[in-house]
C-alpha cells in the first residue's frame, strides 16, 4: 500500500491491572475448604458424630484443637463434615440454577422478539414470589427431607435471577456490532453464540455465580438455622450455630468457631468475585 | 407517565392474579391428597369431610380456585385445622410487628448508608472511602443469622442489657418503651444487612454521576459543593438504589423470619415457621398469598418513585 | 451515464418500519436505487434521515418491511437461513464505531480468519496465506500485530482489521456505514485512500454511506441525497454537487463548512430541524422547511424525475441545471 | 498588557497516571483580547481539551499538576481554590460542552438547569429568574420557550439541547465563553445555526470567544485568529487568513490537504499524514510532528523547534524546515 502505516501501540496495558495477593489467599482458603471437605473422610480427624461425655463443652486443646459441643463432639471436625453440605447445596443449586438461566438467557437476549418477551414475562412473574418463602414452603412440605430435594429447590427458585442477570449482561454484547458484523459475514447462530457472546459474558457469569454461591450457602446457613434443612445428627455449619445458641452463655466458642468458618468462607468468595468483577471491568451489569 | 403508570397497573393485576393462581395450586404441587396434607395422616374421616366440603375438593379443579379467590377477596383465608383460629386475623396481629420492623431497620439503615456513601464517593479510594469499603465489605459476608446470635451473646447474654434477649417481646400497644427495646436487636441487625447493600450501590453510582459531563457543567455554573451533590448528582443515582429498596424491603416482609425466631417476636416470620413446623397449611397458604402480593405492590410503589425521581424511564 | 451497465444491487420501494400502529416509524420510506457494478455510490443525509436503516437493511441486520432486494439478479429480500447467510458473503458491512466492530476478547488474526473459519473455506496454510495477505493489504504487519488483541488498537487501526475482515470471503460489494466518522481527520484520509486502493484491487462495488458531504463527494461515483426516510436527489456526485436540483440538497452543500475564511458563507441557513418521523409532513417530506413551498407540495408528493441524464430529483421545482 | 482578557503563559497540564507521566499540556502561551474570537485547531490527543478546562480551572485536582500562569481579567487562575473559582465562574468565563446529550442533567427540567445559575450566582428571586430564563432561552432561538421552560432535556432534539447549553452558559453574562467542540455530532445545517447563534451573541453580549475544534472548516470563517495544536504544544498560530493561506508550519499544510473538500471533483486522492498523532506519554525528543514529517531532518528529529515570528504580526510557527513564506494559497485549497 501506498500509505505509510502508523505504529500500534499498546492502548490499554493489558497486564496494568492485578488481582493482587489479597486475592490468590482468597482462593487458596477457598481451595483447602474444598479440599478439606472432599478429604474429610481420609484426614486425621475424629469422627464428627462420635460423642466423648469426658470432654463436654470443652475450650480449644490441643486435643480438640477448636473444642467440643454440649455432646463433647469435635468442633473442628464438625467444621470439616458441616462444610460438605454447604459446598454441595452451594454448588448444587448453582449448577441447576446456572445450567437452565444461562443458556436461556443468552437465547432470549440473542434472539430477542417473541420468545424473549415471552420468556422475560415469566420469569419477572417467578421473580416477584418471594422465593425464600416459596423454598421454605416446598422444602418443609416435600418430605422426606433430603440433601438433593433441597438443592433442586433452591437451584429452581435461583433461575430467574441467574436468566435476569445472564440476559441484561448477553443483551450488552449482543447489541455490539461485532455481533452484527459476525450475522454479516455469514456465521450461524451457533458460532456466534459461543465464538462472540460467551467469551464476553464468561466473566460476569463466573463472578456471579461465586456471589450465587456466597448467597445460597448464606440461605442453606439459615435454613439450617431454624432446622429445614439436613437433619441432625448430620452436621452443617447452620445447624451447629443453631444447636448451641442454647448453651451459648456457657460456651460461646460453639457459636463463634462455625459462625467464623461460614463468613470466612463467604467473605473469600465476595472478595473473589468482586475482584475478577474490577478485574474484567464488568460495569455495565448490576448484579 | 400516565401511559405508563397505566401498562404498570395492568400488569401489576396480572401479575396479582399468577401469584394467587400460585398460592393456590401450591397444594396439587405437593404429592398426596390435599386433605392429608392439610390434616395429616391421623386426621379423623369427620374433619376430612368438613375439610372436603370448606374447600369443595370434590368439585373441578377450575371451580375450587374460584371459590377460593371468591373467599380471599372477602377477606377469608380459612381456618386453621391446627389452631382452629382464623388465618386473616392471625394475619392481622402478625403484620404490624414486621411493619415496625421495616421501618425502624429501613429508617436506621438510609439514615447511615446516604451520608456515608455519598461522602465516600466525595473522594474514591481516599481514606474514608477505604475504610467504609472495606468495612461494608465484611458486614456483607456475615449472615443475619449470625450478627443476631452474636449480638445477643454479647449484649443481652454478656451485657445483661435488659428486654433484649429472647422471648421478651411485648406488643407495642402494651408498652412502647419495652416494645421497642425488644426490637432494638433485630431492627439493628436488619439495617446492617440493608446499610451494607444501600452503601454499595448508592456509593457506585455516585462515583459514576459524578464523572458525568453535567456534574462538571455544574461546577462550570459556579455552584457550591453542597449543591451539586445533592441536587445534581444525588437524584441520577439512586435509581438502583430504590430498585434494590423495593426488592430488599419486599424480602423484609416475613423474610425476618431468622430474627424473629430467634427472638421469639411473633411476626409473620415466626407465625411462618412455626405454620410450618405444625404443618398448618391454611396459615402457610395464606402467608405465601399475602406476602407475594405485598412484594408486588412494594416494588409497584418503588416502581412509581422511581419514574418520578427518572423522567427517562417513563418515556421509553 | 450509467444506465448501459447492469446494476450489482436494485433496491425498489425499500421500507422500514419500526413499531407498530400509532407509534411507528418509517425510518426508511419506500427507497429505489441501483448500484452499478464497480461504481461507489455514495448515500448522503443528516442523522435519522434513514440512510443507516438502509444499509441496515440491504445486509437484512434490520428485516425489511416492504420492497425488494436483488443482489444479481437474485431477489435476497425473502431469503432466510443458509441462503441469507451465503447471500451475505457477496455483499460485506463496514460499520461506523471500529471499535466495538471487533470483539475484544479475539486476536486479530482469528477476527480476520473467522469468515474463513465459519464457512471452512480454507484452512492451515492456506488459511494463514490469506489472512497475512489480507493484513498487509490493509497496511497491519501479521507478524507483528496478528497475535494482538483487537482492545489494543486504535480506531484507525481497527477500522483497517474490519476492512480486511471483510475482504475476506471475497464480496463484490463493501456498504460502508460512516466508516470515517469516528476517526481524526488524518487517519480519516488514510482509510478514505485504502478503500480507494482495495476497490481498484478487487474490483469492489462500495455503497458510501455518510453525513459528511465533502466525504461523500470524494469517494463517490455517483450521490444519493436522503431526507425523511426518501431519496430526493440522486446523481453523478460532480453534477450535483455542481448543479444541486433540490432546495435540500442546495441547502446541506451551503452548509457545509469549507476549511478557507474566504469561502462566503451561502448566507440562507436553513431554519428549524427536521420533523419527527413519527408524522412526517404530508406531499413533499421536506416542505415545511422550504421557503419555495407552494400549496401543490402539501398536496402532492413529488416523485424523483429525470432533469439531466442520469441525475434524478423528487421536487416540483427543482432548480434547472445551469 | 492590561486591555488583554485572557493571558496565558507557559502552561502546563501534567497526568500522573499509572501508566507514567502525560504531559497533556506542554507549555503553551498566548493572550485573547475583548470581544475577539479564537480558534484553537487540532485532532484528538492534541491537548485542546485539556488546555479549554486547565484555563477555567476544571480540571479534577487529583493527580494532576498545572503550572504556568492563567491571567483572566486580571486574575490567576493556576493555583486558584474552587472558592476563588466559583466567583469567577459563571460570571467571568463559562463553558459550552461537546456533547449536549451528557452535559444537561437528564433528570433536571431545563429551565430549573438555568434559573439555577441566577439565583444561585446572582441572587435573583425565583421569579425573576424565571422570566430571565425563559427571556434566554428566546434569546438562543428555542421555540415556545415558555413551554420548553418545564421539558426535560430527553425531550429536546440535539441542535436544542445544545441551545439550552449556551444559554446556560450565557446565563450570568461572561466576559469568555469557551466553547469545546460545540457542534461535534450535530449535523451540519443545525451545525450552521450554533455556529451563527453563538457569532451573533458574541456580537450582542460583547465577549469574547474561543472555539475549540477538529474541523478546520469550523473556524474559517469565524475566528479572527487560530492556534494549531499539535501533541500538547502550539505549532502554528496567527490571524486566521494567515493560518490558511500563508502557514509555515508543515502539519498545517498536512491538516488542511489531508481533509476532502466539497470544491474538488471526485476522486481527488487526498494527502496523507503517515502515522497518527503520538503517545504523549513517550515523546520523542525532537520535533514531536517529525516521525509524520515527510520533510524532517535529523535535527527535527533531535531538537525542538520553539515558535519564531513569521512575516505578518503575530504569526508564529514552530518547524525547522518551514514552508516558504509567499503565499501558499493556491496549495491549501486546491
Amino acid at each position: 500500500m501506498s500509505d505509510v502505516i502508523d505504529e500500534p501501540t499498546v492502548l490499554t496495558p493489558l497486564r496494568g491491572k492485578r488481582l493482587g495477593p489479597l486475592f490468590w489467599v482468597c482462593v487458596g482458603w477457598l481451595a483447602l475448604n474444598v479440599l478439606a471437605a472432599i478429604l474429610a473422610n481420609f484426614l486425621p480427624l475424629i469422627d464428627p458424630l462420635f460423642q466423648n461425655y469426658n470432654v463436654i463443652n470443652a475450650g480449644p486443646s490441643l486435643h480438640h484443637l477448636l473444642g467440643t459441643d454440649d455432646l463433647g463432639r469435635d468442633i473442628l471436625s464438625r467444621i470439616v463434615f458441616g462444610s460438605r453440605v454447604s459446598l454441595a447445596v452451594g454448588s448444587g443449586a448453582m449448577l441447576i440454577g446456572f445450567g437452565v438461566g444461562m443458556p436461556l438467557g443468552m437465547l432470549a437476549a440473542y434472539r430477542r422478539g417473541r420468545f424473549d418477551s415471552i420468556l422475560t414475562a415469566v420469569m419477572y412473574v417467578l421473580l416477584a414470589f418471594p422465593a425464600i418463602i416459596a423454598v421454605i414452603a416446598v422444602i418443609s412440605f416435600w418430605t422426606p427431607r433430603t440433601l438433593l430435594k433441597i438443592i433442586i429447590v433452591i437451584g429452581l427458585a435461583s433461575v430467574p435471577l441467574v436468566y435476569r442477570v445472564i440476559r441484561g449482561a448477553t443483551l450488552a454484547v449482543a447489541t455490539k456490532d461485532y455481533v452484527i458484523a459476525a450475522q454479516v459475514q455469514g456465521c450461524t447462530d451457533r458460532r456466534i453464540l459461543f465464538r462472540e457472546l460467551l467469551p464476553n459474558i464468561a466473566p460476569i457469569a463466573v463472578s456471579f455465580l461465586l456471589i450465587g454461591v456466597a448467597t445460597v450457602v448464606t440461605l442453606e446457613g439459615a435454613l439450617a438455622f431454624l432446622g429445614l434443612s439436613v437433619n441432625p445428627p448430620t452436621p452443617s455449619w447452620g445447624n451447629m450455630i443453631n444447636e448451641s445458641r442454647t448453651v451459648m452463655a456457657q460456651n460461646p466458642w460453639l457459636v463463634i468457631f462455625p459462625s467464623l468458618a461460614l463468613c470466612l468462607f463467604l467473605l473469600c468468595l465476595n472478595f473473589i468475585g468482586d475482584r475478577l468483577r474490577s478485574y474484567f471491568d464488568v460495569t455495565e451489569v448490576k448484579l | 407517565m400516565l401511559k405508563y403508570m397505566v401498562r404498570r397497573l395492568v400488569m401489576l393485576v396480572g401479575i396479582v392474579f399468577v401469584i394467587s393462581v400460585g398460592s393456590f395450586y401450591l397444594i396439587h404441587l405437593l404429592p398426596g391428597d390435599p386433605a392429608t396434607v392439610i390434616l395429616g395422616t391421623g386426621a379423623s374421616p369427620a374433619n376430612r369431610a368438613i375439610l372436603y366440603k370448606q374447600l369443595g375438593l370434590n368439585k373441578p379443579i377450575i371451580e375450587q380456585y374460584f371459590i377460593w379467590i371468591g373467599n380471599v377477596l372477602h377477606g377469608n383465608l380459612g381456618t386453621s385445622f391446627i389452631s382452629q383460629t382464623s388465618v386473616a386475623s392471625t394475619i392481622r396481629t402478625a403484620f404490624p410487628i414486621d411493619l415496625e420492623l421495616i421501618i425502624l431497620s429501613q429508617v436506621l439503615a438510609f439514615a447511615a448508608a446516604i451520608p456515608l456513601a455519598m461522602r465516600s464517593a466525595r473522594k474514591p479510594n481516599g481514606f474514608l472511602d477505604r475504610v467504609l469499603s472495606a468495612g461494608s465489605f465484611t458486614l456483607l459476608s456475615i449472615p443475619p443469622f449470625i450478627i443476631i446470635v452474636l449480638l445477643v451473646l454479647f449484649i443481652s447474654i454478656k451485657l445483661g442489657v435488659n428486654n433484649t434477649g429472647p422471648s421478651s417481646f411485648v406488643p407495642f400497644t402494651s408498652d412502647w418503651v419495652i416494645n421497642l427495646e425488644s426490637l432494638s436487636l433485630p431492627a439493628f441487625t436488619l439495617a446492617i444487612a440493608s446499610f451494607v447493600v444501600y452503601f454499595r450501590i448508592l456509593r457506585s453510582d455516585m462515583i459514576a454521576t459524578l464523572q458525568e459531563e453535567f456534574i462538571t457543567m455544574a461546577r462550570s455554573k459556579g455552584l457550591s459543593r453542597r449543591r451539586i451533590m445533592w441536587r445534581h448528582a444525588f437524584r441520577p443515582s439512586s435509581v438502583a438504589l430504590l430498585g434494590t429498596a423495593g426488592v430488599n424491603i419486599g424480602g423484609l416482609l416475613a423474610g425476618s423470619f431468622v430474627v424473629q425466631y430467634l427472638l421469639g417476636i411473633p411476626g409473620l416470620g415466626y407465625t411462618l415457621i412455626a405454620g410450618i413446623a405444625s404443618s398448618d397449611y391454611l396459615l402457610v397458604q395464606g402467608i405465601v398469598l399475602v406476602v407475594s402480593v405485598g412484594v408486588v405492590l412494594i416494588n409497584f410503589f418503588f416502581d412509581f418513585i422511581i419514574s418520578l425521581v427518572d423522567p427517562r424511564i417513563s418515556r421509553e | 451515464m450509467s444506465d448501459h451497465r447492469t446494476p450489482l444491487l436494485k433496491v425498489r420501494d425499500l421500507t422500514v418500519t419500526f413499531g407498530k400502529g400509532t407509534r411507528s416509524v418509517s425510518a426508511v420510506a419506500g427507497v429505489s436505487f441501483d448500484v452499478y457494478e464497480g461504481e461507489t455510490l455514495g448515500l448522503v443525509g443528516e442523522s435519522g434521515c434513514g440512510k443507516s436503516t438502509t444499509g441496515k437493511a440491504l445486509m437484512k441486520i434490520v428485516a425489511p418491511t416492504s420492497g425488494s432486494i436483488e443482489l444479481n439478479g437474485v431477489d435476497i429480500t425473502h431469503q432466510r437461513g443458509r441462503a441469507l447467510r451465503h447471500a451475505r458473503t457477496h455483499m460485506q458491512m463496514i460499520f461506523q464505531d471500529p471499535i466495538s466492530s471487533l470483539n475484544p476478547r479475539r486476536r486479530v488474526r482469528s477476527i480476520v480468519a473467522e469468515p474463513l473459519d465459519a464457512w471452512k473455506t480454507a484452512s492451515g496454510a492456506e488459511r494463514d496465506r490469506i489472512v497475512n495477505d489480507l493484513l498487509n493489504k490493509v497496511g497491519i504487519d501479521p507478524e507483528v500485530y496478528g497475535n494482538r488483541y483487537a482492545r489494543q488498537f486504535s480506531g484507525g487501526q481497527c477500522q483497517r482489521i474490519s476492512i480486511a475482515r471483510s475482504l475476506a470471503m471475497r464480496p463484490q460489494m463493501l456498504i460502508c456505514d460512516e466508516v470515517v466518522s469516528a476517526l481524526d481527520v488524518s487517519v480519516q484520509a488514510q482509510i478514505l485512500n485504502l478503500l480507494e486502493d482495495l476497490k481498484a484491487e478487487y474490483g469492489l462495488t462500495l455503497l458510501f454511506i455518510a453525513h459528511d458531504l465533502a466525504v461523500v463527494k470524494n469517494i463517490s461515483d455517483r450521490v444519493a441525497v436522503m431526507y425523511l426516510g426518501k431519496i430526493c436527489e440522486i446523481g453523478p456526485s460532480d453534477t450535483l454537487y455542481e448543479t444541486p436540483g433540490h432546495p435540500y440538497t442546495q441547502f446541506l452543500l451551503g452548509a457545509a463548512l469549507e476549511a478557507d475564511p474566504d469561502s462566503v458563507d451561502a448566507g440562507t441557513v436553513l431554519e428549524g430541524e427536521p420533523p419527527s418521523p413519527h408524522d412526517p409532513p404530508s406531499g413533499c417530506r421536506f416542505r415545511t422547511r422550504c421557503p419555495f413551498a407552494t400549496e401543490r407540495c402539501a398536496a402532492e408528493e413529488p416523485q424523483l424525475r429525470e432533469v439531466a441524464v442520469g441525475h434524478q430529483v423528487a421536487c416540483h421545482y427543482p432548480f434547472a441545471a445551469a | 498588557m492590561t486591555d488583554r482578557l485572557l493571558v496565558v503563559e507557559n502552561l502546563r497540564t501534567t497526568f500522573r497516571t499509572v501508566s507514567g507521566v502525560i504531559p497533556a499540556v506542554g507549555g503553551v502561551s498566548f493572550d485573547l483580547g475583548a470581544n475577539e474570537t479564537l480558534g484553537i485547531v487540532g485532532e484528538s490527543g492534541s491537548g485542546k481539551t485539556v488546555l479549554a478546562r486547565t484555563i477555567m480551572g476544571l480540571q479534577p485536582r487529583t493527580n494532576i499538576e498545572v503550572s504556568g500562569s492563567v491571567l483572566l481579567n486580571g486574575q490567576q487562575v493556576v493555583g486558584a481554590s474552587e472558592r476563588v473559582m466559583r466567583e469567577m465562574w459563571a460570571t467571568q468565563v463559562a463553558m459550552v460542552f461537546q456533547d449536549p446529550m451528557t452535559s444537561l442533567n437528564p433528570v433536571m427540567r431545563i429551565g430549573r438547569q438555568i434559573d439555577e445559575t441566577l439565583r444561585v450566582r446572582l441572587g435573583m428571586d425565583r421569579r425573576a429568574a424565571r422570566a430571565r430564563a425563559i427571556e434566554l432561552l428566546n434569546m438562543v432561538g428555542i421555540p415556545s420557550a415558555e413551554a420548553r421552560y418545564r421539558a426535560f432535556p430527553t425531550e429536546l432534539s440535539g441542535g436544542m439541547r445544545q441551545r439550552v447549553v449556551i444559554a446556560t452558559a450565557l446565563a450570568c453574562s461572561p466576559k469568555l465563553l469557551i466553547a469545546d467542540e460545540p457542534t461535534t455530532g450535530l449535523d451540519v445545517t443545525i451545525q450552521s445555526q450554533i455556529l451563527n447563534l453563538l457569532d451573533s451573541l458574541k456580537q450582542q453580549l460583547d465577549m469574547s470567544v474561543i472555539l475549540i475544534t477538529h474541523d478546520l472548516g469550523v473556524v474559517a470563517t469565524r475566528t479572527s485568529r487560530i492556534i494549531v495544536m499539535y501533541a500538547g504544544q502550539i505549532v502554528e498560530m496567527g490571524a486566521t487568513r494567515d493560518i490558511f493561506h500563508h502557514h509555515r508550519m508543515r502539519y498545517t499544510r498536512a491538516l488542511l490537504d489531508s481533509s476532502p473538500k466539497v470544491a474538488n471533483p471526485s476522486h481527488t486522492r487526498l494527502a496523507v499524514i503517515p502515522g497518527r498523532p503520538p503517545n504523549l506519554s513517550t515523546l520523542p525528543p525532537g520535533c514531536h510532528f517529525a516521525p509524520r514529517c515527510a520533510f524532517a531532518t535529523e535535527q527535527c528529529h533531535r531538537e525542538r523547534p520553539t515558535l519564531q515570528a513569521a512575516d505578518s504580526p503575530g504569526h508564529v510557527f514552530a518547524c525547522w524546515n518551514p514552508l516558504a513564506a509567499s503565499t501558499n494559497e493556491g496549495d491549501s485549497t486546491r
